[in-house]
C-alpha cells in the first residue's frame, strides 16, 4: 500500500466518519483529527515537493476498457497540502466555539464538517488523477461535492448555489466534449497519448479543445466571464467553509487548466495560434480574458458594503494573477503564478476566518454598521492586517513575492499592458482592503459593540498560525519556491533557480529577508523615534476633534459608505455602463437557463442530486 | 562575505540619516520657494529641524489606541526602509537586492502604516482623507508604474544599481531623460502628483476636511509625519534623478540634480489650487497615462 | 420713482381696511396697520405691487404698553420705495403669525425674534434657536431683562487694579520697548 | 458638555454620518459653524449655527448714549466696519434731522469705497485659500494692508476708525492724502492683472467655482439675498444707486452683473465691482479738493444729547450686500432700540442651508466663502 | 529684547529647578528652544482681533521667518490666540480646545476683551476674565492690538518660552479645581469635557495641591471620567 493509499484511505475515513457522526458534539474536533493526520499523510510524501518520484495509487480500475489510475506528482501534491491545509485551518475554527454558536442558531457543524471533507477527499482525487477519464471524474466529484458546501446555509444559498449547477453543469458538458474530441484522436484517456498526438493536431482541433477546456475549467475559477456565480455562492457558505472554498476550490479549476491545456497540449502551440483580424495569439486572448479577470472583479469588490463579498469577489480577481503568471511561460512568471496560489490560500483563509470571527460576535458582516472592533479583537485585527497586506502584495508578506514574480516576468517579457492591467488590479485591491478593514476594525466603535470580546482561542488558533504562515513564506519565500520548482517541473516548464530569499539575477533580483530585515530595521529606527517622545495618553473616542464642538454619543461619526466617493464620482459611470451591463445580460442568460434548471431540480433536495452523482461515480469505479 | 554584509549594513543605517538630513532641507526649499513666490521672507534655515525637534519634545501626547501608534511606526519606518534601497553616490545599499518594483510596493507600506493610524483616531475627517489619498495614489500609481516598466524594459533590468551604471556609462546622452524624454515627462508629473502638491492636493485639503489625515496627530504624531514628509520629498527625487537623470556620479551633482527636480512640482504648486478628485484622476488618466504609454511605445520599438 | 407710481400704490393700499399711510420721506412709506390685515397687506404687496423682497422684520418691545411692535420692512424694486408695515401684538401670550408662506426670508427674522423676545410665530417653518442655543435665561432683548444685573450676578466684578497693574504702576508705568525690535527677522 | 451627551446610546444604522464645518474650520469664516450630514461625499442636510460671536449688540446699545454707540457699531462686522459706521450715523442723522456738510459726505464716500475695496481684496483671499490656492490669499491681504494704512491716515485706526459721528467725520483729511490714495490705487490697479493670471483666469480655478452653488434669480429673490451675489444672478440692484444716499447720486458708476448665479460668478462681480470702486475713489479724489466747508455739524453736548422721537430704517450697501439700521427712538439719551439687519443674516443661514444640501464635500467652505458671509453680523 | 523689560510683566514669575545634569540641563535647552522657534497657532478666530491675523500672517509681516505658521486642529497647534472677546458659547469651544491641545501650550489673549470684557462689560453674551477659565501666558492689549504688536507678543512668548518662564499650562493641571470651578460657575454643575484632564495630569506628574478639590468632586460624582478604549484579548 502506497502512501497514496493511506492518504486517500484516511480522506475516506473522515469523510465517513464526519457523515455518519453528525450528531456528536466534538465531530468538529473528529475532523480536524482526521485532517491533521491526512497532513501529515501528505508531509510523509514531502519528497515529492524536492523532485521526488511519482507516487502511484495500487488501486487501478478500468471503464469501457479504459484504465483509471491515479497518482501523485510535485504539482498535486503541492496542490494536495494547500487544500488539505486550508480545509484544516477551517475545520479546526469550526470545530469549537464557532460550531457551539452554530449549533445554537440551528446549524449542523457536523454537516458542514462532512462536506469539508468530503470535498477534500473529492479533490484529492481529483488531484490525483492519472488520466483524463479520472480527471473527469474528480472534475464531477468536486463540483457536486462544492455545490453541497455552498447550499448549506440554506435561503439565499440554495439560490445561488443553483446558479453555480447551472455553470458547473455548462462546464462539464464542455469538458465532456472535449474529452469526446481527444477520445475521437487518440482512441485513449491516457495523458501520455494526448502528449503525444498533440504536436500534431491542427490549429482548429487545437483551438476547439483550449477553448471548450478554458471554458470548461474557467468557470469553475470565475474566469470572466464566468464570475458571477462565484462571490455570491461563497459569500453565504457559514464562515469556515467560506475559507476553504475561497481559498482552494476554485484552484481547482486552475489545476485542470495547468495539466490539460499547459501540461497536455502545450502552451507553445497555443503562442503559434494567430487570431484573425489582431495582434494576439491564442495565448494572449487567454492572457487578456485572466487580465480583465484581474480588474474587473477587484473594481467590484470596491463596491461591496458586505466584507464576505467584497473578499469574495478578490478571491475571483487573485485568480487572474495565477492564470496571467503560468501563461508567461517563463520561469519567473509561472513559478509567481504557482506560488500565488499557495500564497492566495493562506492569506484568503486567514482574511474569511478573520470575518467569520467578526460576525461571530456581532452578527453581521455589513460593513456600514461595523468600526473600532480593533479595541476588542485585537487579535482579529492583526490576522486581518497580514491578510490584507498579502492580499495587497505589499512587502514583507508572502502576497508580494509571488506578484513580484509575475510582475517581473510580464516587465522582462515586455508586456506592457498586461504589467499595466495586473499593477491596476493591485492598485483597486489596495483601495478596497483598505475599507475593509477601516470600515471592520478602525474607526468608530459602534456602541453595541461595546462590550464584545476577542474570540475563543480554538478560533484565534487556527487564523494565526495562517497568518504566520502569509509572514514566514512572505520572509523566505524560498521555501515555497522548492515545492513551486518541484511542480514547474511536473508541469514540464523550466524550473526557477532560486534562493531562501527569492530570486538572484543580473537583470534585477530580489532577496526578501534583507528587504524584510531592513523593512523591520526600519520600523525599529520609527519605534525608536517614536518612543522617544513623551509616553502617550490613550483617550476615549469622542475626545477628539470635530471642528471645536462637542462629540455626543448619538452622532455617527464614521465615515463608511460609499468609501471612496471621489473616485466614484469618476468611475462611477462605468459600473453602470459596463460592469453592470456585462452583469446583468449575463445574469439574464443564467437566470433562464437556471429557470429551465429549476424545473429540473426542482423536485430534488441538491443533497438527493449530489447522491445521485457519487452513486453514479461509484458505478464508475467499480464498472 | 561577513565584510561585505556589515558593509551593506553599514550603508542601510547611513542611508536614512542622508535621506533626513537632505530631506530637510527640501523642506526647507520647498517652504523658501513658497513664500519667495508670496513675496515673503520664509522661515530660517533649521526651520524643518525645529519643527520636529519640537514636535517630539511635547510634553503630553495623545493616543487614540495602539494602531495610531503603531501606524506612524509604520509611516516612518517604512520609507527608512525605501531608503537603504534607493541607491546615492557612493551607497548601493541593497538596492541590488530589491530593485524598481520592490521600492514601489515598499513605498505603499507608509501611507498603509499611515492609513491604518488614521483610521483608528475615529475621525471622519482623516478617513475622507485617506480615502482620497488612496483614490490619488490609485490615479498616479497607474502612470508612474508605466514609466517604472518602460526604464525597466529600456534597461533591460529593475535593478536600480545597473540602471544608474547604465546611465552614466554614457553620459548625458545615456541618461534616461536623453533616451526616453516622453517617459521622463510622464514621469515628472506622476512624481508631482505623487508629492500631494497642488493642484493633486485633494487629501491634505484644509478647508474641507480640516488637514485630512493629520486631523488627530499632535505631538510627536505629527512629528513622525514631518519625519515621513523629509523622506518623502527625498526618496521621490532621489527616484526621479537616478530613472532619468543618471543618478549621482558625486554628491554635488546629486544633490543639484535632486533639488532642481523637487524645484519644479513645488514651482507650479503654489500657483494653483487644488482639482476635485475626479478632475485628478481624470487628468492624471489622461495625459500622464497617454505619455507614459507613448513613450512606453518609442522604448519598445 | 414717479408720482404716478406713487399714486397707484396709494390706491392699491387703501384696499387693506384701516391702513395709516406716512410719507417719511421719498422713498419711505410708513403704513400702520392691525395685526390682524398684515398677512392681507404682504399678500397684496408681494402678488401686485412687485414687494418681492423682505428687508427685515424688527421688533420692538414697548413694554410700558405691554405690547410688541413688529415691522415689516419691504423693498420693491420696481417702485424703490421702502414700506415699514407697522403692527402691535400683545406681549402676552406673545404669539403671532408667521409670514413665512409670503416671504421666505422671514424664517430668519422671526427665529430671531423668537429667541431674542419670546414672540412665537405660529406657521414658521423652524422655531428653534440659532445664537442662543446654550443660553438658559429669559430672552435678552426684551426690556425687563436687565443685562447689567446679569453681568453682576455671574461674573465677579472687573478689578482693574489688580497686584500686577500696580506693580507696574509703581515700577513707572506699562511697558518700554525699543520701536525696532518687531522689525528685526532672527 | 453634558455628561448624559456621553452617554451610550445606540448609533443609528444608517449610511449617513456628520462632520461639523467650524467654529475651529479652515472651511469657514470666523466663528461660526455649519453641522452637515452627509453621504458618501454629497452633503444631504446641512445647519447653520451661530451666536459664536454673539455680543449682545442691540441690547448693549440700548443701554449706551447715541454717542457711545459709535464705538460700538464698528465692531459688527469686522471685515467690512466703515459701512456700520456710516449706516448708524446716517439714521441718527435722519431721526435728529441732522444736515451733513458736503465734504464730509464727500469723505464717507472716500472710506466706504476704500472699506469695500479691503473687504474684497480680502474675500478674494479667503475664497482663494478654500481652493487651496494660498497665494492670492498672501498677496490680497498684504495689497489690503495698503488700504489699512490710508485708514490710520485717515482716521488713526487701522480696522476700527470710529472715524463717523452722526453729523458728519471726525476730523479732515491729513496734507497730501489724496495723493497717496492716488498712489495706492494706481498700485492696485497694476496689480489686478497679476490676481487675474494668477486667480480669476486660472482655468483649475474656474473648473473648481462654476457651477457651484448656483442660485438663479429667482431664487435670489425668493431668498432675499442682495449685494454682489444678488448681482451675480443677473439683477443689478445696488442700493447706491436705487436707493441711494450721501452723494452716490452724483457719481459716475456702473453696476456690474454676471448671469450665472454660481461661485465664479461671484467672484467675478466682486473683481469687477473692485475697479468701480476704484473709479468711485478716483472721481472722489477728483471732486474734494474743490469742495470747501466743515466736515462736522455740531451736535448738542453728546452726553446729554436727546434725539428726536421716531424712527428710521436706514441702508446702505456694505461689501457684503444690504446692510440697513432700524432705530427708534422715544427721545431720550439712549436709542429705545436698534435693529441691525446684517447682510450676512440671510446669506450665512439660509442661503448656506440651502446652497450646501446637494454640494460636494469639496465645495461646501467655496460657498461659504464666495457668499461672503460675515459670522459677526449674523450673531450680531 | 532684554529679559528685564519683560520681568515688569510677569505675573508670576516661576522658574523651575533645572535638572542637575549638565547633559540634561542641555538637552532640555535645546528642546526649549526649538519650542520656542517653532510655534504652531491654531486657526481659530475667536473674536474680531482675528482680523489682524492675517496681516500678520501673510506677506507683509510675515509670521513664518519666526517659525510661527496656523494650524488647523487643536491637536497640531502649541498657541492658542484668544482674540478677543469670548462669548459664552464659544468659551466653552476654547476650553474643549485648549484641553485637547498637547501641552507645552500656550495661550495668548489678544484685544482687552481677553483681560476684563473690554467695551462688552454689560454684555450677558460674552465672558470677562479669560484667565479665570484658562490660564493665560500673555495679553496683547488693543483694541485691535496692530500686526506689529502681535508679532511683538509672540516674540516675547518666544522669549518667555525660552526663559522656561511660559508654563502656565502646568498651572492649569495644578489649579484644575479653580478652573474647572470658575467654568462651573457660567457653564452649570454638569458641565464636563471629553478630555481627562485629572488622568492627564497623573500620568505626567502635573498633579498639585489644587488639582482635586471640591469642583473636581461634583465632575467625578457627575459621571466618571470617559474612559479610553483599552485593547482587551
Amino acid at each position: 500500500m502506497s502512501m497514496l493509499d493511506t492518504l486517500l484511505l484516511i480522506s475516506l475515513l473522515t469523510v465517513l466518519l464526519t457523515g455518519l457522526g453528525q450528531r456528536v458534539t466534538f465531530i468538529g474536533w473528529i475532523a480536524t483529527l482526521l485532517l491533521t493526520a491526512q497532513l501529515l499523510t501528505l508531509l510523509l510524501m514531502g519528497k515529492l515537493g524536492y523532485g521526488g518520484e511519482i507516487i502511484d495509487a495500487s488501486f487501478g480500475f478500468s471503464i469501457l476498457g479504459q484504465p483509471l489510475n491515479w497518482r501523485y506528482d510535485a504539482l498535486s501534491w503541492f496542490f494536495a497540502l494547500i487544500t488539505i491545509g486550508s480545509a484544516l485551518a477551517g475545520s479546526a475554527f469550526a470545530a469549537g466555539a464557532w460550531g457551539d454558536q452554530y449549533r445554537k442558531e440551528g446549524g449542523n457543524p457536523g454537516l458542514l464538517q462532512f462536506s469539508i471533507a468530503l470535498n477534500v477527499l473529492a479533490m484529492l482525487l481529483l488531484l490525483g488523477s492519472g488520466d483524463l477519464l479520472s480527471l473527469f471524474i474528480g472534475w464531477e466529484l468536486v463540483s457536486w461535492a462544492s455545490l453541497l458546501l455552498m447550499v448549506i446555509a440554506g435561503g439565499r444559498a440554495s439560490e445561488f448555489g443553483m446558479r453555480y449547477i447551472v455553470y458547473a453543469t455548462a462546464g462539464a458538458m464542455a469538458v465532456l466534449a472535449g474529452l469526446a474530441i481527444i477520445f475521437q484522436l487518440t482512441g485513449s484517456f491516457a495523458y501520455d497519448d494526448l502528449a503525444a498526438v498533440a504536436p500534431a493536431l491542427n490549429t482548429l482541433q487545437i483551438v476547439t479543445l483550449t477553448l471548450l477546456f478554458f471554458f470548461g475549467f474557467g468557470i469553475k475559477m470565475g474566469l470572466l466571464p464566468f464570475h458571477l456565480w462565484q462571490a455570491d455562492a461563497y459569500a453565504e457558505t457559514p464562515g469556515p467553509g467560506t475559507a476553504f472554498l475561497g481559498a482552494i476550490s476554485s484552484r481547482m479549476g486552475l489545476y485542470a487548466i495547468l495539466v490539460v491545456i499547459i501540461q497536455l497540449i502545450g502552451l507553445v502551440r497555443l503562442i503559434e495560434i494567430e487570431i484573425p483580424y489582431s495582434f494576439l495569439s491564442l495565448r494572449d486572448l487567454l492572457m487578456w480574458v485572466a487580465a480583465i479577470s484581474i480588474i474587473i472583479p477587484t473594481f467590484i469588490a470596491l463596491r461591496q458594503s458586505d466584507a464576505r463579498r467584497l473578499l469574495a469577489w478578490h478571491g475571483i480577481g487573485q485568480g487572474g494573477y495565477m492564470l496571467i503568471g503560468l501563461l508567461v511561460l517563463d520561469p519567473y512568471g509561472s513559478a509567481g503564478g504557482l506560488m500565488h496560489v499557495f500564497n492566495h490560500a493562506t492569506y484568503q483563509a486567514a482574511l474569511f476566518l478573520s470575518v467569520s470571527a467578526v460576525i461571530y460576535r456581532t452578527r453581521t458582516s455589513d460593513l456600514n454598521r461595523l468600526g473600532g472592533l480593533v479595541t476588542r479583537m485585537p487579535l482579529s485585527f492583526l490576522v486581518m492586517l497580514i491578510g490584507i497586506i498579502g492580499l495587497a502584495g505589499i512587502p514583507p508578506m508572502n502576497g508580494f513575492v509571488s506578484k513580484w514574480l509575475v510582475y517581473r516576468s510580464l516587465i522582462i517579457e515586455g508586456m506592457p499592458l498586461l504589467f499595466v492591467a495586473s499593477v491596476i488590479g493591485t492598485l483597486g485591491t489596495i483601495l478596497s482592503v483598505y475599507k475593509l478593514i477601516h470600515n471592520t476594525f478602525l474607526g468608530q466603535l459602534r456602541l453595541e459593540h461595546e462590550h464584545i470580546r476577542e474570540v475563543p482561542l480554538s478560533m484565534t488558533i487556527p487564523m494565526l498560525v495562517l497568518s504566520a504562515i502569509v509572514f514566514i513564506t512572505g520572509f523566505m519565500p524560498g521555501l515555497v519556491l522548492d515545492w513551486v520548482g518541484s511542480a514547474q517541473v511536473a508541469l514540464g516548464m523550466p524550473q526557477l533557480a532560486h534562493t531562501l530569499g527569492g530570486v538572484e539575477s543580473t537583470q534585477g533580483s530580489l532577496d526578501m529577508i534583507w528587504v524584510c530585515s531592513v523593512l523591520f530595521g526600519g520600523f525599529a529606527v520609527g519605534a525608536l523615534l517614536f518612543y522617544s517622545g513623551n509616553k502617550a495618553k490613550r483617550v476615549h473616542q469622542l475626545d477628539n476633534y470635530a471642528g471645536g464642538h462637542f462629540l455626543t454619543a448619538d452622532v455617527r461619526y464614521h465615515y463608511s459608505d460609499n468609501f471612496y466617493a471621489g473616485l466614484m464620482h469618476h468611475i462611477g459611470s462605468w459600473y453602470r455602463g459596463s460592469f453592470l451591463w456585462l452583469e446583468s445580460s449575463l445574469i439574464s442568460v443564467v437566470s433562464s437557463l437556471s429557470g429551465g434548471a429549476q424545473l429540473l431540480y426542482n423536485s430534488f433536495h441538491p443533497a438527493l442530486y449530489l447522491l445521485m452523482a457519487i452513486t453514479l461515480s461509484l458505478y464508475f469505479f467499480i464498472g | 562575505m561577513a565584510n561585505s554584509i556589515l558593509l551593506t549594513i553599514l550603508e542601510v543605517i547611513l542611508m536614512p540619516l542622508v535621506a533626513f538630513i537632505v530631506g530637510l532641507f527640501m523642506v526647507l526649499m520647498m517652504r523658501k520657494l513658497a513664500a519667495k513666490l508670496q513675496r515673503r521672507v520664509g522661515p530660517p534655515l533649521f526651520q524643518p529641524l525645529y519643527d520636529i525637534v519640537k514636535l517630539y519634545g511635547k510634553q503630553t501626547q495623545i493616543s487614540h489606541g495602539l494602531i495610531h501608534d503603531i501606524g506612524i511606526i509604520m509611516a516612518v519606518g517604512g520609507y527608512v526602509a525605501a531608503e537603504a534601497l534607493l541607491p546615492v553616490p557612493g551607497m548601493d545599499g541593497i538596492a541590488a537586492k530589491g530593485g524598481l518594483v520592490t521600492l514601489a510596493y515598499l513605498m505603499m507600506v507608509p501611507s498603509l502604516g499611515l492609513a491604518l493610524g488614521v483610521g483608528q483616531c475615529a475621525n471622519p475627517n482623516g478617513s475622507i482623507g485617506i480615502s482620497r489619498a488612496l483614490t490619488a495614489m490609485l490615479a498616479y500609481d497607474i502612470p508612474f508604474i508605466i514609466v517604472i516598466f518602460g526604464v525597466a524594459y529600456h534597461f533591460g533590468s529593475t535593478n536600480l544599481v545597473s540602471i544608474i551604471a547604465t546611465q552614466q556609462a554614457e553620459g548625458i546622452a545615456g541618461w534616461g531623460i536623453s533616451e526616453m524624454p516622453i517617459l521622463a515627462i510622464a514621469g515628472l508629473f506622476a512624481l508631482h502628483a505623487s508629492l500631494g502638491k497642488q493642484p493633486f492636493e485633494i487629501y491634505i485639503a484644509p478647508a474641507e476636511i480640516a488637514t485630512g489625515p493629520m486631523v488627530e496627530m499632535g505631538g510627536k504624531f505629527l512629528g513622525g509625519l514631518f519625519v515621513m514628509q523629509t523622506f518623502q520629498l527625498y526618496t521621490a527625487s532621489v527616484l526621479y534623478v537616478s530613472l532619468f537623470l543618471g543618478g549621482g556620479e558625486n554628491w554635488v551633482t546629486f544633490l543639484i540634480k535632486c533639488f532642481a527636480v523637487l524645484a519644479i512640482p513645488v514651482l507650479i504648486a503654489y500657483l494653483f489650487p487644488r482639482y476635485r478628485t475626479e478632475d485628478l484622476i481624470r487628468l492624471v488618466w489622461k495625459w500622464p497615462v497617454m505619455l507614459a504609454l507613448l513613450g512606453v511605445a518609442f522604448v519598445m520599438n | 420713482m414717479n408720482s404716478a407710481q406713487s399714486q397707484s400704490l396709494n390706491v392699491l393700499l387703501q384696499e387693506i381696511e384701516g391702513i395709516q399711510l406716512t410719507h417719511q420721506n421719498q422713498r419711505r412709506l410708513r403704513a400702520d396697520i392691525s395685526a390682524d390685515a398684515l398677512p392681507a397687506l404682504l399678500a397684496l404687496l408681494r402678488g401686485r405691487a412687485g414687494y418681492v423682497h423682505l428687508s427685515a422684520i424688527s421688533c420692538v418691545d414697548w413694554i410700558e404698553d405691554d405690547q410688541f411692535e413688529l415691522v415689516y420692512h419691504l423693498w420693491s424694486y420696481e417702485t424703490s420705495i421702502l414700506i415699514s408695515a407697522h403692527i402691535r401684538v400683545a406681549r402676552d401670550p406673545g404669539i403671532y403669525l408667521s409670514v413665512f408662506d409670503i416671504y421666505t426670508p422671514a424664517a430668519f427674522f422671526e427665529r430671531d425674534i423668537h429667541e431674542m423676545f419670546g414672540l412665537y410665530f405660529e406657521g414658521s417653518p423652524d422655531m428653534s434657536k440659532f445664537i442662543l442655543t446654550e443660553w438658559d435665561g429669559p430672552p435678552p432683548m426684551r426690556k425687563d431683562f436687565d443685562s447689567e444685573q446679569w453681568v453682576m450676578d455671574n461674573f465677579t466684578w472687573q478689578d482693574y487694579h489688580p497686584d500686577w497693574l500696580k506693580q507696574i504702576e509703581q515700577q513707572g508705568g506699562g511697558v518700554v520697548k525699543s520701536a525696532d525690535s518687531s522689525r528685526k527677522s532672527s | 458638555m453634558r455628561p448624559e451627551n456621553y452617554q451610550a446610546v445606540n448609533h443609528p444604522p444608517s449610511h449617513e454620518y456628520e462632520l461639523n464645518f467650524g467654529p475651529n474650520h479652515p472651511g469657514i469664516e470666523g466663528n461660526y459653524a455649519l453641522k452637515v450630514k452627509l453621504q458618501g461625499d454629497i452633503v444631504i442636510e446641512a445647519r447653520a449655527d451661530g451666536g459664536y460671536l454673539h455680543r449682545g449688540f442691540e441690547k448693549l446699545m440700548e443701554n449706551r448714549l447715541w454717542i457711545q454707540n459709535i464705538a460700538l457699531v464698528p465692531r459688527i462686522c469686522v471685515p467690512d466696519p466703515v459701512p456700520m459706521e456710516v449706516c448708524y450715523s446716517l439714521a441718527v442723522e435722519d431721526l435728529d434731522d441732522i444736515k451733513v456738510p458736503e465734504r464730509a459726505q464727500w469723505l464717507r464716500v472716500l472710506q466706504l469705497e476704500l472699506s469695500r475695496i479691503a473687504a474684497h481684496l480680502f474675500t478674494f483671499g479667503g475664497h482663494a485659500a478654500t481652493t487651496g490656492m494660498y497665494t492670492p490669499m498672501y498677496w490680497g491681504v498684504t495689497d489690503r494692508d495698503l488700504i489699512l494704512d490710508l485708514f490710520e491716515e485717515l482716521t488713526g485706526g487701522r480696522v476700527y476708525s470710529i472715524y463717523n459721528l452722526p453729523g458728519g467725520v471726525r476730523q479732515d483729511m491729513p496734507e497730501g492724502f489724496l495723493q497717496r490714495v492716488t498712489q495706492t490705487m494706481d498700485y492696485i490697479d497694476g496689480r489686478l492683472k497679476d490676481y487675474d493670471n494668477l486667480f480669476f483666469t486660472n482655468q483649475i480655478f474656474i473648473r473648481r467655482s462654476k457651477g457651484v452653488g448656483v442660485i438663479n434669480q429667482q431664487q435670489a429673490l425668493e431668498w432675499g439675498v442682495t449685494g454682489p451675489n444678488l448681482r451675480a444672478c443677473g439683477l443689478a440692484f445696488d442700493v447706491r444707486r436705487d436707493d441711494s444716499y450721501l452723494i452716490y447720486d452724483q457719481l459716475d458708476f456702473d453696476i456690474p452683473t454676471e448671469d450665472a448665479g454660481d461661485a465664479w460668478a461671484r467672484t467675478l462681480v466682486r473683481r469687477m465691482e473692485l475697479v468701480e470702486s476704484i473709479r468711485i475713489v478716483r472721481q472722489v479724489v477728483q471732486a474734494l479738493p474743490d469742495i470747501k466747508g466743515p466736515v462736522r455739524t455740531p451736535i448738542p453736548n453728546p452726553l446729554a444729547w436727546r434725539v428726536k422721537a421716531g424712527d428710521s430704517y436706514t441702508r446702505v450697501e456694505s461689501s457684503k450686500g444690504e446692510l440697513a439700521y432700524y432705530i427708534v427712538s422715544n427721545g431720550e439719551e439712549k436709542p429705545y432700540r436698534v435693529h441691525i439687519r446684517g447682510p450676512s443674516s440671510m446669506h450665512a443661514v439660509q442661503v448656506l442651508e440651502k446652497l450646501s444640501v446637494g454640494c460636494r464635500l469639496e465645495d461646501v467652505a467655496q460657498t461659504m466663502f464666495s457668499l461672503d458671509a460675515c459670522p459677526p453680523e449674523v450673531d450680531r | 529684547m532684554k529679559s528685564t523689560d519683560l520681568d515688569r510683566i510677569e505675573v508670576n514669575p516661576k522658574t523651575m529647578p533645572k535638572r542637575t545634569n549638565p547633559l540634561a540641563n542641555v538637552f532640555d535647552d535645546l528642546v526649549r528652544f526649538c519650542r520656542s522657534r517653532s510655534m504652531f497657532m491654531l486657526h481659530y478666530c475667536t473674536g474680531c482681533g482675528a482680523i489682524e491675523l492675517p496681516p500678520a500672517m501673510t506677506s507683509r509681516f510675515d509670521m513664518e521667518r519666526l517659525g510661527i505658521q496656523p494650524m488647523v486642529t487643536p491637536r497640531q497647534a502649541d498657541i492658542l490666540l484668544i482674540t478677543g472677546y469670548v462669548s459664552i458659547k464659544t468659551l466653552k469651544r476654547v476650553i474643549l480646545t485648549y484641553e485637547q491641545m498637547g501641552s507645552p501650550k500656550y495661550v495668548i489673549g489678544i484685544c482687552s476683551c481677553t483681560v476684563n470684557g473690554g467695551m462688552y462689560w454689560q454684555s450677558y453674551a460674552t465672558a470677562k476674565k479669560l484667565d479665570e477659565y484658562m490660564p493665560v501666558d500673555l495679553y496683547i492689549a488693543g483694541c485691535m492690538p496692530r500686526p506689529e504688536a502681535v508679532i511683538e507678543g509672540l516674540q516675547q512668548l518666544m522669549d518667555k518660552i525660552k526663559n522656561d518662564q511660559a508654563n502656565s499650562w502646568k498651572q492649569y493641571y495644578e489649579n484644575y479645581d479653580y478652573y474647572l470651578g470658575n467654568q462651573q460657575k457660567l457653564f452649570g454643575n454638569n458641565w464636563q469635557t471629553p478630555t481627562d484632564v485629572i488622568g492627564e495630569a497623573e500620568i505626567y506628574r502635573l498633579m498639585g495641591p489644587q488639582t482635586l478639590g471640591e469642583h473636581t468632586k461634583i465632575l467625578q460624582q457627575v459621571q466618571k471620567p470617559m474612559e479610553p478604549l483599552e485593547m482587551k484579548l
